[in-house]
């Protein structure tokens, strides 16, 4: 089994026309790491990653994969990576086990170790018995694991994943999960989604990315603890005399008053019982208080501006 | 990054001009290989060294049926020649519906081309490529040849236009850039004019007298140029004019059972014309009515035999006598009807004290033992036209391009009858793809049979699909 | 690459319903041809040139257009392939397909063989034509395939291109002088007279080579300017 | 299915573009004769010629050479009329078939080679050649005499 081989963007831009797709995005995936890339739709999450595997050619910056540099040696990187797009779509009117075939051809496997190789990816991607059914007659969870396939049938050190689940029903939402959580012990896997829970599922690293800049990089945990708190207080009487008593507690950093609603966002010190004395004690009447505090949920919210 | 994109451009403006550079290398030389069974399309090195000696504006007028298959072999033996060189425009006229064009042009025949250079007008008597290459050369020469044609002694004349006058072959004359003019050696002094390329006796009807026959004697020693077409039925007696260059004239009524002209035995058809002398290029048969026999002495290296008559041939020397078949006296065959003396030598004069200059002198003569296959009757039958063209271009040292000369593609008959256009209809557009598409089907069917066992993970097609499938068969 | 692009064509309905047209025309043209009841076949070859340039586009559309609209293309281009291997290969693939179709079509000169005489040069030097042609016009289409996405623009950009080309020719004798030159040369129109008559000249084999790697530099120049 | 189908279209144009002009050259057929008098001679009741003033009916024998009439090429005249006799023509040939409406003809002179005759429909636009032995002996009758074939 492979080990994985690292990989690292450094200041990568990409541009489209007079809009700027992904600006110096800089980050590093370490061998046998899942790192979950994050973003609001049109983050440039798939930018980036069709930059890694040398569909778009980024217009500044480095990429290496391994020990080699794509400007270099583009086919040298693509060699090492298996990549999953997010529309996976192969030929229609191919069998499975011909476009893997196929495939397997591109990638230059050995002849003798293909159809073992094959055999494999079908197996990972929970395919097996699937090999003489036409790709156009699958149902779309059935073809992304047909692309799931493809990006495993050369053993690759590097994945590539975008979306992967994305169009799944729940159940293969789950195996895919399964799956990617047990390729991701042993390469280097770069997984693009929208779920929070899948990554914070699979991922001990993510990459957050908004309006095509990287705005996070962190441990999964580091970030959600960096995360702080957000509490919603719903006050009966005066909101904006309950949000003067709050802004004097330790910890608080903003207030903001949504009718009824007190919305108070703080760092770790903030704390639940301080807010509600202060709110009583102004002679305000707390209704409700409901923390939101601590999760990768919350950072990401912060981090991405709506 | 942007460093590979920039070699990318480089490499391709670099493979650009590589590919610029070597379309011109080759439009400007194009060597090609012809695999046509007749080699019909190729030009020779001879035409495309010629034709870089070309370089003022060259037109060349083919009269064809348009739209022919002629006209298209003749429109793509044209276009070779101006793809070698671009001063050369070609237009293909039909004379049919151009009559006022042929007629400027003095066209009488089909596949005349007309090529202008300078001024100056030549024909050509075929769409081939040693036609038009030899037309080219001698517009490219740049000279009026100036033919003396002999009178006084009965001959046919250049201007009668009735079938045994010579109208016609004045017209090939002028056509070819020979100046016609005639002489007459039987009065006055006799002397051939030193502007005569060549002298024509062109079938006297009577002998010659002495004076002229000592004039043309000299002229020949003098290397002079001489064509004699006579005949026995003339009553005349060439033969001390001719007999010094190897030539005799036997005389007599040649007879040819095997090849002639309808019944008459005496209106041969000549189809051996063996000699590698330009005056039999491109002539493969002739008609001669009545000829005489000739003599020649072919132990003498300069003299060629020109067209002999078949084997079953004979002379008859008395054809008075009222038989025509074979009979005692007769002299069998293959009879000469031409021949070709050319004698040259090496003349050394002195110009002055001390001063010695060394030319060559060359003696041309054509003697045809028929005197009336160049009138105007005769002129268009078989090869005779272009037989006489050559003998006048030869002595007037126009040599024709001695070319592996192209020939016309073969006639490949092939008549389409409505069966056959129904088979090959049938075949080709029913069969052929008809089997294309039942393969394509049978292995459609084979490939949903093979889907048909259930598979867990495929959709059942849904409703809507289903239709169009069927609606597809 | 190219023996899955060659087998995709010919196994899809498109693809046979193209090449089964194709050879119908074929067909056609022949009876057509042979009504100078001679047994030449220069008539045949010269329409058919056309036709190949159609069937190019047609084909041609496969290799880029139609694997980008079904988003394969993203499949392909991330295989460990050079951009010059990939482009050699769909042209590799589509001139394949077109090679199949023109390998049908000797049915046509063998029948005519059967029942006349033909001269078997031109048929030959026709061939070589038709498959240096081939290759160029498949070229060709596959740089428009590759500059868009549309399975409708590549196909009839494709064939307007080849076409105007063609005609450009058949314009330019109308023409005089260094014009009439340079246009009637850049046509494919004015380069296949001598494959119909049984001449295989240096200028027409360079012109068509230069066509195919025309082709293959521009769609070199359009997938590098698309990335 | 309906994208191969609008491809198809796209064939079509590129077919009617190619039969509109035809390949280089190519050797093309040449089109059957044109028949300028469709009809036996029993079908006409008389076939008369005329030139000036004068003017002939036709034997049955002389009829029997020239109906039907087929030219042996036909081609729009690139040059003026009078170049081919036929302003004014020569002569007027006139068919009368049994209970119709007579067709004429304008015969006028020799082609370059003198095989040939050009003919054309009264006010028609388009010349045709008849083989000069055709209507030699017809001409004849009115006296215009056409040069023998050389």
């Amino acid at each position: 089994m492979s080990r994985g081989a690292e990989v690292e963007l450094t200041g990568v831009t990409r541009r489209f026309g007079t809009r700027t797709a992904v600006e110096d995005v800089s980050l590093t995936v370490h061998p046998g790491e899942v790192l979950g890339l994050l973003g609001p739709n049109g983050a440039g999450k798939t930018t980036t990653m069709r930059m890694l595997v040398g569909f778009l050619r980024p217009d500044s910056g480095q990429i290496r994969v391994g020990a080699v540099d794509a400007a270099v040696d583009p086919v040298g990187v693509r060699r090492q990576i298996g990549y999953l797009p997010e529309v996976s779509s192969a030929y229609p009117e191919m069998t499975v086990l011909d476009f893997l075939g196929y495939c397997a051809r591109l990638r230059r496997l050995p002849r003798p170790t293909r159809d073992v190789a094959i055999g494999r990816a079908m197996a990972d991607a929970g395919l097996a018995g699937q090999g003489r059914v036409r790709i156009g007659t699958l149902s779309r969870g059935y073809r992304q694991r047909v692309g799931l396939a493809q990006a495993l049938v050369h053993d690759p050190d590097v994945l590539v994943l975008d979306e992967p689940t994305a169009g799944l029903d729940p159940r293969q939402r789950v195996e895919v999960r399964d799956l990617v959580a047990r390729l991701g012990r042993t390469r280097t896997v770069l997984l693009s989604s929208h779920l929070l829970s899948e990554v914070t599922d699979l991922c001990r690293r993510v990459a957050v990315l908004d309006n095509g800049r990287l705005v996070a990089l962190e441990e999964v945990a580091v970030l959600a603890a960096r995360a702080g708190s957000r509490l919603e207080l719903r006050v009966s009487g005066s909101a904006p005399r309950a949000a003067q008593a709050v802004a004097g507690v330790a910890g608080v950093e903003s207030v903001e008053v949504r009718g009824q609603v007190v919305v108070v966002t703080g760092d770790a010190r903030l704390a639940g019982a301080d807010l509600a004395a202060a709110v009583v004690s102004a002679g305000v009447g707390l209704e409700e208080m409901r923390a939101e505090g601590g999760s990768l949920e919350a950072a990401y919210l912060r981090l991405v501006k709506p | 990054m942007r460093r590979s994109r920039r070699r990318l451009f480089l490499a391709a403006a670099l493979a650009g001009t590589a590919l610029i550079i070597g379309n011109v290398a080759a439009y400007a030389h194009n060597p090609q290989l012809d695999l046509s069974a007749e080699s019909s399309f190729s030009l020779s090195a001879q035409t495309t060294t010629l034709l870089t000696r070309v370089d003022h504006p060259l037109a060349i007028i083919a009269f064809l049926t348009a739209g022919g298959p002629e006209a298209a072999d003749a429109s793509y033996l044209l276009a070779r020649y101006q793809e070698l060189n671009h001063y050369i425009h070609w237009s293909v006229v039909d004379p049919d519906a151009n009559p006022g064009e042929a007629r400027r042009y003095g066209i009488s025949a089909y596949s005349t081309v007309v090529l202008s250079y300078q001024g100056r007008r030549v024909t050509s008597p075929d769409v081939q490529e040693g036609d038009i290459s030899t037309a080219i050369l001698r517009l490219l020469r740049g000279r009026t040849e100036t033919v003396c044609v002999l009178t006084g002694n009965g001959e046919p004349s250049l201007s009668d236009s009735g079938p045994n006058g010579l109208s016609d072959l004045s017209v090939l004359l002028s056509q070819n850039a020979f100046a016609p003019r005639t002489i007459d050696l039987t009065l006055g002094v006799a002397a051939v004019p030193p502007a005569c390329a060549a002298v024509l006796e062109l079938g006297p009807q009577q002998s010659l007298p002495a004076t002229e026959v000592a004039a043309l004697e000299s002229y020949l020693r003098g290397g002079g140029r001489l064509m004699v077409l006579t005949s026995s039925l003339s009553g005349t007696d060439p033969n001390p004019l001719l007999s010094p260059w190897g030539i005799g004239f036997v005389g007599g009524l040649v007879l040819d059972p095997a090849r002639s002209e309808g019944v008459d035995w005496s209106d041969v058809v000549v189809q051996d014309l063996p000699s590698l002398n330009p005056v039999d290029q491109g002539v493969s048969s002739l008609q001669f009515p009545a000829p005489s026999g000739l003599l020649v002495n072919t132990a003498q290296g300069s003299v060629s035999v020109l067209a002999s008559t078949s084997p079953q041939s004979y002379i008859d020397p008395n054809p008075q006598s009222g038989s025509v078949a074979f009979g005692p006296g007769d002299v069998p065959g293959p009879v000469v009807v031409a021949a070709a003396a050319d004698v040259s030598r090496v003349v050394t004069s002195t110009a002055g004290p001390g001063i010695t200059s060394t030319h060559v002198e060359r003696t041309r003569l054509v003697v045809v033992g028929c005197d009336t296959w160049m009138t105007n009757g005769f002129l268009d039958n078989l090869g005779n036209r272009r037989f006489f063209a050559n003998a006048v271009a030869w002595l007037t040292d126009q040599d024709s391009l001695v070319v592996a000369t192209s020939q016309p593609p073969g006639n490949r008959p092939l008549p389409l009858t409505p069966a056959l256009q129904f088979e090959l209809l049938g075949i080709t557009v029913f069969a052929v793809p008809g089997a294309l598409i039942s393969l394509a089907l049978l292995r459609a069917a084979v490939v949903r049979r093979q889907e048909k066992e259930p598979v867990p993970g495929r959709t059942r097609p849904s409703p809507n699909r289903r239709r169009r499938r069927r609606r597809r068969r | 690459m190219a023996r899955r692009d060659i087998r995709s064509i010919w196994l899809s309905a498109y693809g046979v319903g193209c090449g089964a047209g194709f050879l119908a025309l074929a067909g056609v043209l022949l009876v057509l041809d042979l009504r100078s009841d001679q047994a030449r076949l220069d008539g045949w070859f010269s329409p058919l040139f056309v036709v190949v340039a159609l069937l190019a586009a047609l084909f041609s559309v496969r290799s880029f257009a139609e694997e980008e609209r079904t988003g394969s293309l993203e499949i392909l281009t991330t295989m460990p392939l050079g951009r010059g291997q990939l482009v050699a290969g769909k042209i590799l693939g589509t001139s394949g397909a077109l090679m199949i179709a023109l390998a049908i079509t000797v049915v046509c000169p063998l029948m005519v063989a059967l029942v006349g005489n033909p001269d078997p040069g031109p048929i030959l030097t026709g061939y070589v034509g038709l498959v240096l042609a081939g290759v160029a016009f498949a070229s060709v289409g596959v740089a428009v395939s590759a500059a868009t996405g549309s399975f409708l623009v590549a196909a009839s950009g494709s064939s307007a291109i080849l076409l105007a080309l063609w005609f450009g020719g058949v314009l330019a004798r109308g023409l005089s002088g260094r014009l009439q030159t340079v246009l009637a040369y850049l046509s494919p129109y004015s380069h296949v007279t001598g494959f119909l008559r049984g001449t295989l000249a240096v200028a027409d084999v360079v012109y068509f080579l230069s066509l195919a790697v025309v082709g293959v530099l521009a769609t070199r120049l359009v997938l590098e300017a698309r990335r | 299915m309906s994208r191969p189908g609008r491809l198809r279209l796209v064939m079509a144009a590129g077919l009617a573009a190619l039969a509109s002009s035809c390949g280089s050259g190519s050797t093309p057929a040449l089109p059957p004769p044109p028949v300028l008098v469709a009809g036996r001679p029993a079908q006409f009741d008389a076939v008369c010629v005329s030139a000036g003033d004068r003017q002939a009916r036709l034997s049955p024998a002389l009829v029997n050479g020239v109906a039907p009439l087929v030219a042996a090429k036909e081609f729009r005249p690139p040059e003026p009329l009078a170049e081919y006799g036929l302003a004014p023509a020569r002569a007027r040939l006139t068919y009368r078939p049994a209970g119709g409406a007579p067709t004429s003809l304008l015969v006028g002179g020799p082609t370059f080679d003198d095989h040939f005759i050009y003919v054309m429909h009264p006010g028609g636009q388009a010349l045709y050649t008849v083989a000069a032995g055709q209507l030699d002996p017809v001409l004849a009758l009115v006296g215009v005499v056409v040069p023998a074939p050389k």
